[in-house]
Order: C-alpha cells, then sequence, then structure tokens
C-alpha cells in the first residue's frame, strides 16, 4: 500500500470507523458538557484538535527518546499528563486572549481537556500501536478531527432539540445520551469500512 | 539507584521545559482590562437604579464578569437582560430576584414640591430640572425609573406613573396558540 | 400542461421567487363604481400614511369646506390631511383608527351640512408639461396624496428627479394581486384615460423614459381598456404588459423582478435600480390634484367578503366609518363576522366597524367565522415540509425564522434576514401546520424594534449618567481645590493675624451647604 | 375567536394528516408488490407494525398526559407502514413489535412528537433491530414468485405459523425457505474472489425482474416499479420535491459508473446499484421524510449527495451489505447545520453584492 493511501486509511479510520466518540466512548465529558451551542463546540473543536495533534506527537517523542532509551516507561502516564497539561494551559491563555466570550462559554470544559480521556487514549494508543512518528500525528489529528465532527453535528442537533416539548423525564441529559446513542448506532454503518 | 535518579531528571528537566514555555506564553498573551464587563455592561439597562445591590449598572457588570455574583439581579432588564447575559456567560439562566414590573417615569406634583433640589441630587442621569426654591420637574424622556428620587424628597410629591405605551411603539404580541403557550411554559422553567 | 406539470414538480422558471396562487374570489369584478353616501358625522384621523403624524389646523366649531387643509404636515415624511366634505368640526379627540392594535389617534370629527362645497383655492394646472417638476411635486404633496395601494407612502417623496438616481422605467402597478379586491381594476376599466394622462404627468416629472402599466392576466377588460385608451393617445412610450396571476406579485420588489429581471438591492428603494413603481390609483389622484386641484377626499373601496350581501366597489369619503358603509351593502349585523380592512393576504382584521376608512383602505371584507377560521386554526407542530420557504418571494426560510423569534433569539432572527419579510402571507398560507408564520415574523420585528429602543435608551442613560459622574467629580476637585486655596491663604493669614481663624473655618462648610 | 388574528385570513387547506394518508396512498403499489412476494407474511407484518406504532403513540401521548389526537394524524401509521416495508419477511413477529415501540418510543416521542424527531423514525429501528439480530434482519424468505419455497405463504394457516412461531418451528432447513439478498451474495462472493458478473451470472440475476421487484429483500423495497410510481404521485402532488430522491439516486448512479469503469470485475455496475436494496425506497420516502431532511432546496441536494455517497461507499467496502438507511440517518445527524449553512440567497443580496 503506497503511502498517501495508507494514511487516508488512517485518517478514515481514526475519523469515522473508529470514532472516538462514538464508537471507543472516550471524550463524553466534553461531548456532553460543550455540546450546547454550536459556536462553542466549534471552539472547543479546535482546541481540541490542536492539543490532540500536539500531544500525540509529542508523546511520541517523549517515548521514543526519553522513555524507551532510558527505560522508564512505568513513568509513561506521568509525562503524558504533563504534555496534555501543559498544551491546555497554554491554549487556555490563547483563548482568553483572543476570544474571551469562547473562554466564557467553554467554560470548565477548557480546563478539563486535561483529563479529557480521549487525548490521553490517543497518546497512549499511539505508542500501544506502535506507530510512526508522520502516523501518530495523523492518528491524533484524524482522532481530534473525528471528535470536531460528531461534537458539531451533536451540538446542531442538540440546538435544534431546544425548542422541542420533550417529555420532563427526558429532559436536558437523556434525550442526549438517546440521542448520541443513535448517532453511535448510526456510525455503526462504517464498521469495515476499511482495515487497520 | 541510577534508574531513580535517570527517573527525577528528565521529569524534572522536562517539567522545567514546560514550566518556561507556559511563562513565556501567559507574557504572550497577557490581557489588559476585562473586555468582557464591557460586554456585560452593554447589556444592562443602564437605569443605574441601585436595585442589584452595586452603586450603578458598570459595578454590576464588573461583579458579574469576574463571576462573583448571579446574573439575576438586575430587576429594570427584567427577563431577557438576565437571559442574554446568562447567554453571554455561558451559564444556566437563574429567576429573577424580584417580578417585573411595568415600565415607570417619575412625575413631581409640582404644586406640593417646595423647590428643595434633594431629588436633582439623587437623580443618576441628571434627569431632573429646576432651580433652589422652584418646581421640578421630570424629564420623561430621560428618566430611567430608577425610583431614586422617591426616598430624599421631603415632601413625597414624587409619583411614579405609568411610561404611556404608544402607537408606533405598540407590537404583535407571541399568537396565542398551543405552541406560542408552550414557549411560555418553557420561559417560565427558568424560574424554578 | 408540460408547463403545469413543471411547475408542479418544482422545474419551473419563476419571473420571481416563490408566490402561491390561491382561489382569487374576484367577486365583484363586474360591479360598476359606485358613490357611497355621505355618513352623518366624519371622523379624519391626523394620520393617514406612513410617517409623521399632522397637527390639527382646525378647531371645535371652525366650518370647513371638501378639499380644505385641517391638519399640516410636520416633517418631511408627511403630507396634509383635507377635509371630506363642506360642514362643522364638532370635537377633536382620539378614536380607534384602522390599525392591528385597535389603538386609537387624534381625530377630527366633522358633521357635513350636506352641502357639499368644495374648497377652490387649489386650480388646476393645465400646463403641467410646461412647469417645473418641482412645483408639481409641491402640488402632490399639498394636495396629500399618498400610496393608494395600502401602504400610504407620501407620494411627493418618490417623484423627486433625483440626478444621481434618474428613473428610467415608471411601473405602474394594476397587479392587484390580493384576493377579493377588485378596485383598481376597476378603476382601469372605468377611468383609463386620466390613468394614462396621471401617467404621462409623473413620466414628466422625473422625466423617465418609458412607463410600463403592469396588469395581470386575470384582468382582461382592463388590459384591453388601457390599450385603448393609450391608442387613443398614440403614445409609444407606455406599454401593457399582461402578467400570469400569482400573488404577490403587486409587492414592488417582486413587480419589478417580474418585469425587469432586476431585484432592488437590500437597503435600497426602487430608484436605485432605475424604477419608479405607482399604484393605479395614485396615478388618478395626482391627474386630479394638477389637472383639477383636487387635494385627496374620497378614494375606491372594494365591499366584499361572504358576509357582505351585495358585495360591491365603492367612491369612499375618507372619514367615513366601517360600519356605515357596510350598512349601505346590506350588512349591518357583526355577530359571527371578522371585518378586514385590505386584502385577506396582508389586510388586518378590525375588532369592530366603528372605525374611519383612510387613504390606506384598499378594501372592505367581512368574512363569516366559518370561512376565516381555518387560517386560524390553533398551529400543529412544524413537520418542516419546507413548502414555507418554497413560496417565500424573499428565499426566506420562515419555518426556522418563526422557530427563532419564538423563542426570543432576536439575534438568530435577525440573521435569518427577519427584516427582509415582506409578511405577503404566502408561508402561512400553505403552511400544513396552520403556524401563523406572519404572525411570529411580527412579533419577532416588535421585539427587536423594543430591545434596540431600549438599548438606545440605555445607551443614552449610560452617557448621562458618565456626565452626571464627571461633573460630580469635577465639582468635588474644583471645591477641593478651592477648599485647599482657602487654607493656604488662611494659613498665611492666621499667622499675621490668629482671630480670623474661627471665622475662616465656617466660610467653606456654609457655601458646601448651598 | 382570539384577540389578535395576524393576516393572512385565508388558507390553502392543506394539512398534515393529508400529507400522510397523501404518502401511505402512495406506498400501496409497493405494498402489493410485497404481498405478491410474500402472501399472507407481508400483511400480517405490515398490519402488525402499523399497529404497533400507532398503539404505541397512543400510550406514549396517554402516559405524557398530552392530547392523544395526533395518534389519528397518520404519521404513526405511515411510519410503521415504512418500518414494515424496510424488513425481511422471515423477521419474528415480536422483533416487528419492539421495532415498531423503538420507532414511536425512541425515534420520536422522546423529542417531543412529530415534527422534533432528528432521526427517521422507521430507520432507527430498523438500524437498532439490525445492529441487535445480525442474523433475523439479513435472512431472506425465497419469494414465492419462484416456486423453489418449501412453504406456501399464499396460504393462510402455513403463513400464520411461520409469523407466530417462528421457522424454527417449520419441518424444513432454513435454507430450504431462504436465499441471499443481490447485494449480499455479490458481497459474498467478491470476499471468496469471484468477480461481479459472474457472481450475477450465478444469481440469475434479471434487471427486468429487479425493476418489477421479482427479487427477494425486504417486504417493500423489491420493485423500483412499484416505488417509482408512488415517488412520481408524491412529486406530482408536491409532497416531496425532486431534490433528494435525484441528487440521492444519481450521486450513487456516477460514484457506481466512475468505479464500475475503473474495475467492472470488483464494482457492481450503476444499474444494478441503483435498482437493488432499498435505495429507492430510502431516496423516495425516508430520506425525503420532511422532518428529518432539510427545508432548504440547496441543503436538500447537499443531503441527498451526501446520502448518495455514505450508501455506495458501505455498500462497496463497509461491512453491511446494504447502506442505504445508514446514510440516511447519518445524513439526519448533519441535517441542523446542512440547514444553517445552506440557506437561500434573500431577495436583493444577489444585487447588493454586485
Amino acid at each position: 500500500m503506497s503511502a498517501i493511501s495508507e494514511f487516508g486509511v488512517i485518517l478514515l479510520s481514526a475519523v469515522l470507523v473508529n470514532n472516538y466518540v462514538l464508537t471507543k466512548f472516550l471524550g463524553i465529558c466534553p461531548f456532553l458538557g460543550v455540546s450546547g451551542k454550536t459556536e462553542t463546540a466549534i471552539g472547543m473543536s479546535f482546541a481540541v484538535m490542536f492539543v490532540m495533534t500536539l500531544a500525540s506527537t509529542a508523546s511520541w517523542l517523549v517515548q521514543e527518546y526519553i522513555l524507551i532509551p532510558l527505560d522508564l516507561l512505568y513513568l509513561q502516564t506521568i509525562f503524558f499528563i504533563l504534555i496534555i497539561a501543559t498544551l491546555v494551559q497554554f491554549i487556555e491563555m490563547m483563548i482568553h486572549k483572543v476570544s474571551p466570550v469562547l473562554y466564557q462559554g467553554l467554560g470548565i470544559y477548557l480546563p478539563l481537556i486535561t483529563t479529557n480521556c480521549a487525548v490521553l487514549g490517543v497518546a497512549l494508543l499511539n505508542v500501544q500501536q506502535e506507530n510512526t512518528f508522520m502516523t501518530s500525528a495523523l492518528y491524533g489529528f484524524g482522532a481530534a478531527v473525528g471528535f470536531a465532527l460528531v461534537l458539531i453535528l451533536f451540538s446542531g442537533l442538540r440546538e435544534r432539540m431546544e425548542g422541542a416539548p420533550i417529555p420532563d423525564a427526558f429532559k436536558g441529559s437523556a434525550v442526549s445520551l438517546i440521542t448520541a446513542g443513535m448517532m453511535s448506532l448510526a456510525f455503526l454503518g462504517f464498521s469495515g469500512l476499511v482495515k487497520v | 539507584m541510577e534508574q531513580l535518579l535517570y527517573a527525577t531528571l528528565s521529569l524534572g528537566a522536562f517539567a522545567l521545559i514546560a514550566g518556561i514555555v507556559l511563562a513565556i506564553a501567559s507574557k504572550v498573551f497577557h490581557i489588559e482590562g476585562d473586555p468582557l464587563s464591557d460586554k456585560i455592561d452593554a447589556l444592562l439597562p443602564q437605569t443605574q437604579c441601585g436595585q442589584c445591590g452595586f452603586p450603578g449598572c458598570r459595578p454590576y457588570a464588573n461583579a458579574i464578569a469576574s463571576g462573583e455574583v448571579d446574573v439575576n439581579h438586575c430587576v429594570p432588564g427584567g427577563e431577557r437582560t438576565m437571559l442574554s447575559i446568562a447567554d453571554l456567560m455561558g451559564v444556566e439562566p437563574k429567576a429573577l430576584e424580584e417580578e417585573e414590573s411595568v415600565p415607570v417615569v417619575a412625575f413631581v406634583r409640582e404644586d406640593e414640591c417646595i423647590g428643595c433640589t434633594l431629588c436633582i441630587k439623587a437623580c443618576p442621569v441628571d434627569a431632573i430640572i429646576g432651580a433652589p426654591k422652584q418646581y421640578h420637574t421630570v424629564i420623561a424622556d430621560h428618566c430611567t425609573g430608577c425610583v431614586l428620587c422617591l426616598e430624599p424628597c421631603p415632601v413625597d410629591c414624587i409619583d411614579m406613573i405609568q411610561k404611556p405605551e404608544l402607537l408606533e411603539h405598540w407590537s404583535w404580541p407571541l399568537p396565542d396558540t398551543q405552541r406560542a403557550q408552550l414557549g411560555a411554559e418553557r420561559r417560565e422553567s427558568h424560574h424554578d | 400542461m408540460i408547463k403545469s406539470l413543471l411547475n408542479k414538480l418544482g422545474f419551473a422558471s419563476a419571473p420571481f421567487a416563490g408566490g402561491i396562487t390561491p382561489d382569487m374570489c374576484k367577486w365583484t369584478e363586474n360591479a360598476a363604481i359606485e358613490d357611497c353616501p355621505l355618513p352623518p358625522l366624519f371622523i379624519v384621523p391626523i394620520k393617514q400614511h406612513i410617517g409623521q403624524a399632522c397637527s390639527p389646523l382646525v378647531q371645535v366649531g371652525d366650518l370647513v369646506l371638501r378639499g380644505q387643509k385641517i391638519a399640516k404636515s410636520e416633517g418631511y415624511l408627511s403630507v396634509p390631511i383635507h377635509a371630506p366634505t363642506s360642514g362643522k368640526v364638532i370635537k377633536i379627540e382620539e378614536h380607534a383608527i384602522p390599525h392591528p392594535s385597535g389603538m386609537g389617534l387624534t381625530s377630527i370629527f366633522i358633521e357635513p351640512d350636506g352641502k357639499d362645497e368644495r374648497d377652490t383655492s387649489l386650480a388646476g394646472l393645465d400646463n403641467w408639461q410646461t412647469l417645473d417638476p418641482a412645483e408639481l411635486r409641491e402640488r402632490v404633496r399639498l394636495c396629500g396624496i399618498a400610496g393608494l395601494g395600502g401602504a400610504a407612502f407620501p407620494t411627493f417623496i418618490k417623484l423627486l428627479k433625483d440626478k444621481r438616481n434618474p428613473i428610467e422605467t415608471i411601473i405602474l402597478n394594476g397587479i392587484e394581486c390580493e384576493p377579493f379586491l377588485t378596485n383598481d381594476h376597476r378603476l382601469m376599466v372605468e377611468n383609463s384615460a386620466e390613468i394614462v394622462h396621471g401617467l404621462q404627468i409623473i413620466m414628466h416629472m422625473v422625466d423617465a423614459k418609458k412607463a410600463i402599466i403592469a396588469i395581470e392576466d386575470n384582468k382582461l377588460d382592463a388590459i384591453n381598456a388601457m390599450q385603448q385608451a393609450l391608442s387613443s393617445i398614440g403614445n409609444d412610450t407606455i406599454s401593457v404588459a399582461s402578467l400570469p396571476t400569482r400573488y404577490p406579485q403587486g409587492s414592488e420588489k417582486q413587480l419589478i423582478e417580474s418585469l425587469t429581471g432586476k431585484q432592488v438591492p437590500i437597503g435600497k428603494l426602487p430608484m436605485h435600480a432605475g424604477v419608479l413603481c405607482q399604484n393605479i390609483a395614485t396615478v388618478k389622484a395626482i391627474n386630479d390634484a394638477i389637472m383639477l386641484g383636487y387635494a385627496i377626499t374620497d378614494r375606491i373601496i372594494t365591499v366584499s367578503g361572504d358576509a357582505v350581501p351585495k358585495p360591491t366597489n365603492m367612491r369612499v369619503r375618507l372619514g367615513t366609518p366601517m360600519r356605515f358603509i357596510y350598512a349601505q351593502r346590506g350588512l349591518e349585523n357583526f355577530d359571527g363576522i371578522q371585518i378586514l380592512h385590505g386584502g385577506p393576504m396582508m389586510g388586518e382584521r378590525m375588532r369592530h366597524p366603528d372605525i374611519p376608512v383612510v387613504k390606506s383602505s384598499t378594501g372592505l371584507l367581512a368574512i363569516t367565522d366559518a370561512r376565516i377560521k381555518p387560517a386560524h386554526q390553533v398551529e400543529d407542530p412544524c413537520i418542516r415540509c419546507g413548502h414555507c420557504s418554497e413560496v417565500c418571494p424573499i428565499s426566506l426560510v420562515p419555518n426556522l425564522l418563526a422557530d427563532h423569534c419564538r423563542n426570543d433569539q432576536l439575534e438568530k432572527a435577525a440573521d435569518y434576514d427577519l427584516f427582509d419579510c415582506i409578511e405577503c402571507g404566502a408561508c402561512s398560507y400553505v403552511c400544513p401546520s396552520h403556524i401563523p408564520l406572519v404572525h411570529y415574523f411580527r412579533y419577532g420585528k416588535g421585539q427587536t424594534a423594543q430591545v434596540r429602543r431600549e438599548q438606545s435608551f440605555a445607551e443614552v442613560s449610560r452617557l448621562r449618567s458618565e456626565g452626571r459622574d464627571a461633573r460630580l467629580q469635577r465639582e468635588k476637585d474644583e471645591k477641593a481645590a478651592k477648599r485647599r486655596k482657602v487654607r493656604d491663604t488662611l494659613r498665611s493669614e492666621s499667622v499675621l493675624n490668629p482671630d480670623n481663624d474661627a471665622k475662616a473655618k465656617t466660610s467653606p462648610t456654609t457655601k458646601d451647604k448651598e | 375567536m382570539l384577540i389578535h388574528l395576524s393576516s393572512p385570513h385565508i388558507h390553502s387547506g392543506d394539512s398534515i394528516r393529508a400529507t400522510m394518508f397523501a404518502v401511505i396512498l402512495a406506498l400501496i403499489p409497493a405494498g402489493i408488490i410485497s404481498v405478491y412476494l410474500f402472501g399472507w407474511l407481508a400483511v400480517f407484518l405490515i398490519l402488525l407494525c402499523m399497529f404497533g406504532c400507532m398503539l404505541t403513540e397512543f400510550i406514549a401521548l396517554k402516559w405524557m398526559g398530552r392530547s392523544t389526537a395526533p395518534v389519528m394524524d397518520g404519521s404513526a401509521a405511515l411510519t410503521g407502514l415504512l418500518l414494515a416495508l424496510t424488513l425481511p419477511a422471515s423477521i419474528p413477529w415480536w422483533m416487528a413489535l419492539l421495532g415498531s415501540v423503538f420507532a414511536i418510543g425512541l425515534g420520536k416521542q422522546v423529542y417531543g412528537g412529530l415534527g422534533y424527531n432528528p432521526f427517521n423514525p422507521a430507520l432507527s429501528a430498523r438500524i437498532i433491530l439490525l445492529v441487535s439480530f445480525p442474523l433475523q434482519m439479513t435472512t431472506w424468505l425465497i419469494p414465492m414468485h419462484l416456486g423453489m419455497s418449501a412453504i406456501d405463504l399464499y396460504d393462510f394457516a402455513s403463513a400464520w405459523q411461520l409469523f407466530t412461531l417462528g421457522a424454527s418451528s417449520l419441518p424444513h432447513a432454513l435454507d430450504a425457505i431462504t436465499m441471499a439478498s443481490p447485494l449480499g451474495h455479490v458481497k459474498t462472493e467478491w470476499s471468496q474472489g469471484i468477480g461481479v458478473s459472474e457472481a450475477l451470472r450465478a444469481y440469475d440475476y434479471s434487471y427486468l425482474d429487479a425493476f418489477i421487484g421479482r427479487e427477494t429483500g425486504s417486504l417493500g423495497e423489491t420493485s423500483a416499479l412499484a416505488l417509482l410510481i408512488g415517488g412520481i404521485y408524491l412529486l406530482a402532488r408536491h409532497t416531496i420535491t425532486w431534490h433528494i430522491p435525484f441528487s440521492f439516486i444519481a450521486t450513487v448512479a456516477v460514484l457506481a459508473a466512475i468505479a464500475s469503469m475503473i474495475d467492472p470485475n470488483h464494482y457492481t455496475p450503476p444499474l444494478f446499484h441503483m435498482l437493488a436494496g432499498g435505495l429507492i425506497l430510502c431516496a423516495f420516502f425516508m430520506a425525503t421524510d420532511p422532518v428529518s431532511s432539510p427545508v432548504t432546496p440547496v441543503g436538500q441536494i447537499v443531503f441527498g449527495i451526501g446520502c448518495g455517497v455514505i450508501t455506495w461507499c458501505i455498500r462497496t467496502w463497509g461491512g453491511y451489505p446494504e447502506g442505504a438507511m445508514f446514510a440516511v440517518v447519518l445524513m439526519n445527524c448533519a441535517v441542523p447545520l446542512i440547514d444553517h449553512y445552506c440557506r437561500p440567497t434573500v431577495y436583493g443580496k444577489r444585487g447588493s453584492e454586485s
């Protein structure tokens, strides 16, 4: 398989087939937390894309050039969390400067990207799958795009549900989770699309 | 032992690098002032009435921006102001502290006015004119209905009267149909 | 056949977007215009146009003549009001006007003396061809002419000859796409010569090269009448265009698109597209104002609807109460009947018949509750069928827009182009869920206007408050500076003369009290 | 009468009920074909699903204390009919009933009833069933006209037995009454290295039969002819517009044409794609469900193209042989965004930009 088509397969797999939110159920917290408004969701998507792509490349570098040579694999989680936390702090300051409204809109969920299990999950899976530098960057980016895709789609659906006379028992998280479940079922349609 | 040294050193070094990066970033992205409170201030009705417990609209805006107070203390702004601030801040709307009232303006019963100028001093928007020992009059177009002039008046000659409804300002109410009521219910549910 | 099939499949190429073809119910198209007798009392509101209200020129007890100016215009966007007949002013007070709010406006009550004498102070301008357009324009304003198509926009404003925006084409709007209404139709059949003459006058006024008389193809006799009137004067700069019947073709912007293929840009006027649109009845009124010196005191009104025993078209004096007009056509009991002022698509429902007709009154309909009910059913949820956006002549997405209005999301509504809506009602007409979309848009527009008023008021208040704070600060500073100065001088003085000390201390405090 | 009555004061007379019954009417030809293929079984399933949906709607509304009038507006009956037409004939009755409950309960009433469901209720239920019971949902009975089936479905009693007690109660082996669908057949053969044309020849595939509907599949998806008759009726009645069906089917056809030109041995030809599986049913009746599809014409075309691309991709490379219903539900997710970004150009904007 040529390099380009391999990259394509990795992207497709990370975005659609093995979507982190809908098939691996990682990153559910921001998925439910910041999907109330499309604008906020788009902001969050870019933030996560930034963090995830950089985190997966940085963690690959750390893994390859610090942890393995020094035989410190048991420090993997701490190192990765450190990387992610730094990146999140960085983007938090940046968003606060660039868009105070988005900063307010994201609220607590912005620093919580640190504990977004999808980010750590991507970093860990990357080293587990023994990806190369390029593929891990691509994988991180693809996973982030997949996260962004479903987050934005979901925010659109939730905005539409805003004015609906949803039965009291299902208002709020209940109907959101049902919708997410339905999206997850629909994404099952992509299963088997690429064999990785 | 050597292993432990490597671990400590590498982690320490890495943390140091991260710290330096963040320190530089915080310099680069340093923010002057608070753009958020400007935005909130623009949403407030500027009655300067002090019913929120702050000495005017700007201080209240600053307090909201810093997260010190809830968004539901502005009485004259009513529900719409509360909802738009809550929307801006990305917080859950809260019920208003007090019920909204009809818009009013102050009116001085001129035959009773003794011309003490106390109300003129109290008015936050300079909407009362008059000189010492002369009748005072409220400029109805500028009065915000803040009622701050009632208290200082020694002879209680100021009334709050309902703002006259103008034909040009009339607007269609929501249709009195099924879903309009649902919408109203939904808005009411913010109150509980 | 093929065309109608294509139409149904949505392939049709249309002169303007959207549109509907409702049952036209033109029951009175063959009914000749009848004169409505004088009512026992006229009620003349001091504002009958878009713009600023007039201020009364007469007092209670004054005797007036027909066509005499009884209220003068205030501001630019305003035209004066004239007495509909000769008689006596018996009172000036607030009275209900044709407005959906049911609210009132200062009105002049005139009791006719039955002589119906005309004010002859304005002479005809037979030599209009040699006169300056500005002079003719002033005459149009003086005669109180406002758009008689229903909008009542002061006509003289549109007749401005502007070098930057030269008028190429005048469009004479004889579309009358509202169901039921036939007043323009009958006027074209009966007064075609005056209409053409009036058209020539305004062509002279704005120096237009050509004019098109636009008539829908369901008014063949009107098309014939206009063509005959044109051929009798042998004018080849004016043409008659027959357009397929479709609502809302009579809307100015849609008509311009139908005829020229051009759209009037958002925020611009037809004159920016080189077009001037005038209504049939308005042009007739201009002709009378120039040729006879007549101020506008009457207009043609279609009296129709399934609750009117004898529907017809009538020449009615402005200020005649609706109840009197209906009574002329045999309708006296209004139980179970809704009164509409204007056509059924854009007209407003009146709460009672004791309201006078004004310059914007194109029709008076009386519809039974049973017939009006389907249009005002309790709404079902929107099934998003999209019929509303198909028929919207502005290409809005009415169902989403209505959602935003309903939920008070006014900024979103503005983003969805709420303010481009012309409230033609096509969306509400086709909605299978009976959602009163236009009502929601009106609500949204009203709320937005309210918010804007509040915002500008808040802005003014803030400036005043800041000004006051600054003033107080300044006074404080000044006082402090003064005090400091006094203290300094006292200190230097007290060294010399200790007796002054006590006196000096009190002086600033007394000043403070003032 | 209300106090504030805004214009307009006349109405076209259109209603939700009329719309729903028009769609039900348009599905009658497909229903007839299903009875022709699967005998009484089709009748049982269609009635069960329609009844199940209406009953669920009634119970849900009653439970929530809302008016039960919407039960009779035809939308629940339509959902039931559509669901039944997407089910394989051999499905156990309780699964069909479960599907009806899912369709109305989870697909519609949870969101507040008619007009608020983001996903097509019938297809939501279909997907839930497919994921939950993959075997039963991909078992296809041999249609009656082939004369090869071991049971006679035109016989009320034996059809009833199969319907109530399931295939295991029959004396025959399952193989004796079931066969593969064309899409599934081609996919399985390819996985064993057999090319398209050969696989179709082995299947005894005929385009004419596929067009008329003389093949196996879900109840209502087999006959392109019957579905087209219904679809054209809806187009002529102006219940749906051409945008979604046309762009959906055309996209699949174009992609299939390009692919089969490149490698005719691997990729099936466009006509096969158009006639196979639930494409036409989905394009005319599922994707055009007004509630879960975009409002604006441009949005509808985007929606249709999206459905087409996903359908073809899943059919060609995916794990499932048929992707049309996944495609529609996936695109349903994107409808709010499509609606927001594909609004038509408002009058006068064109002019003001130039």
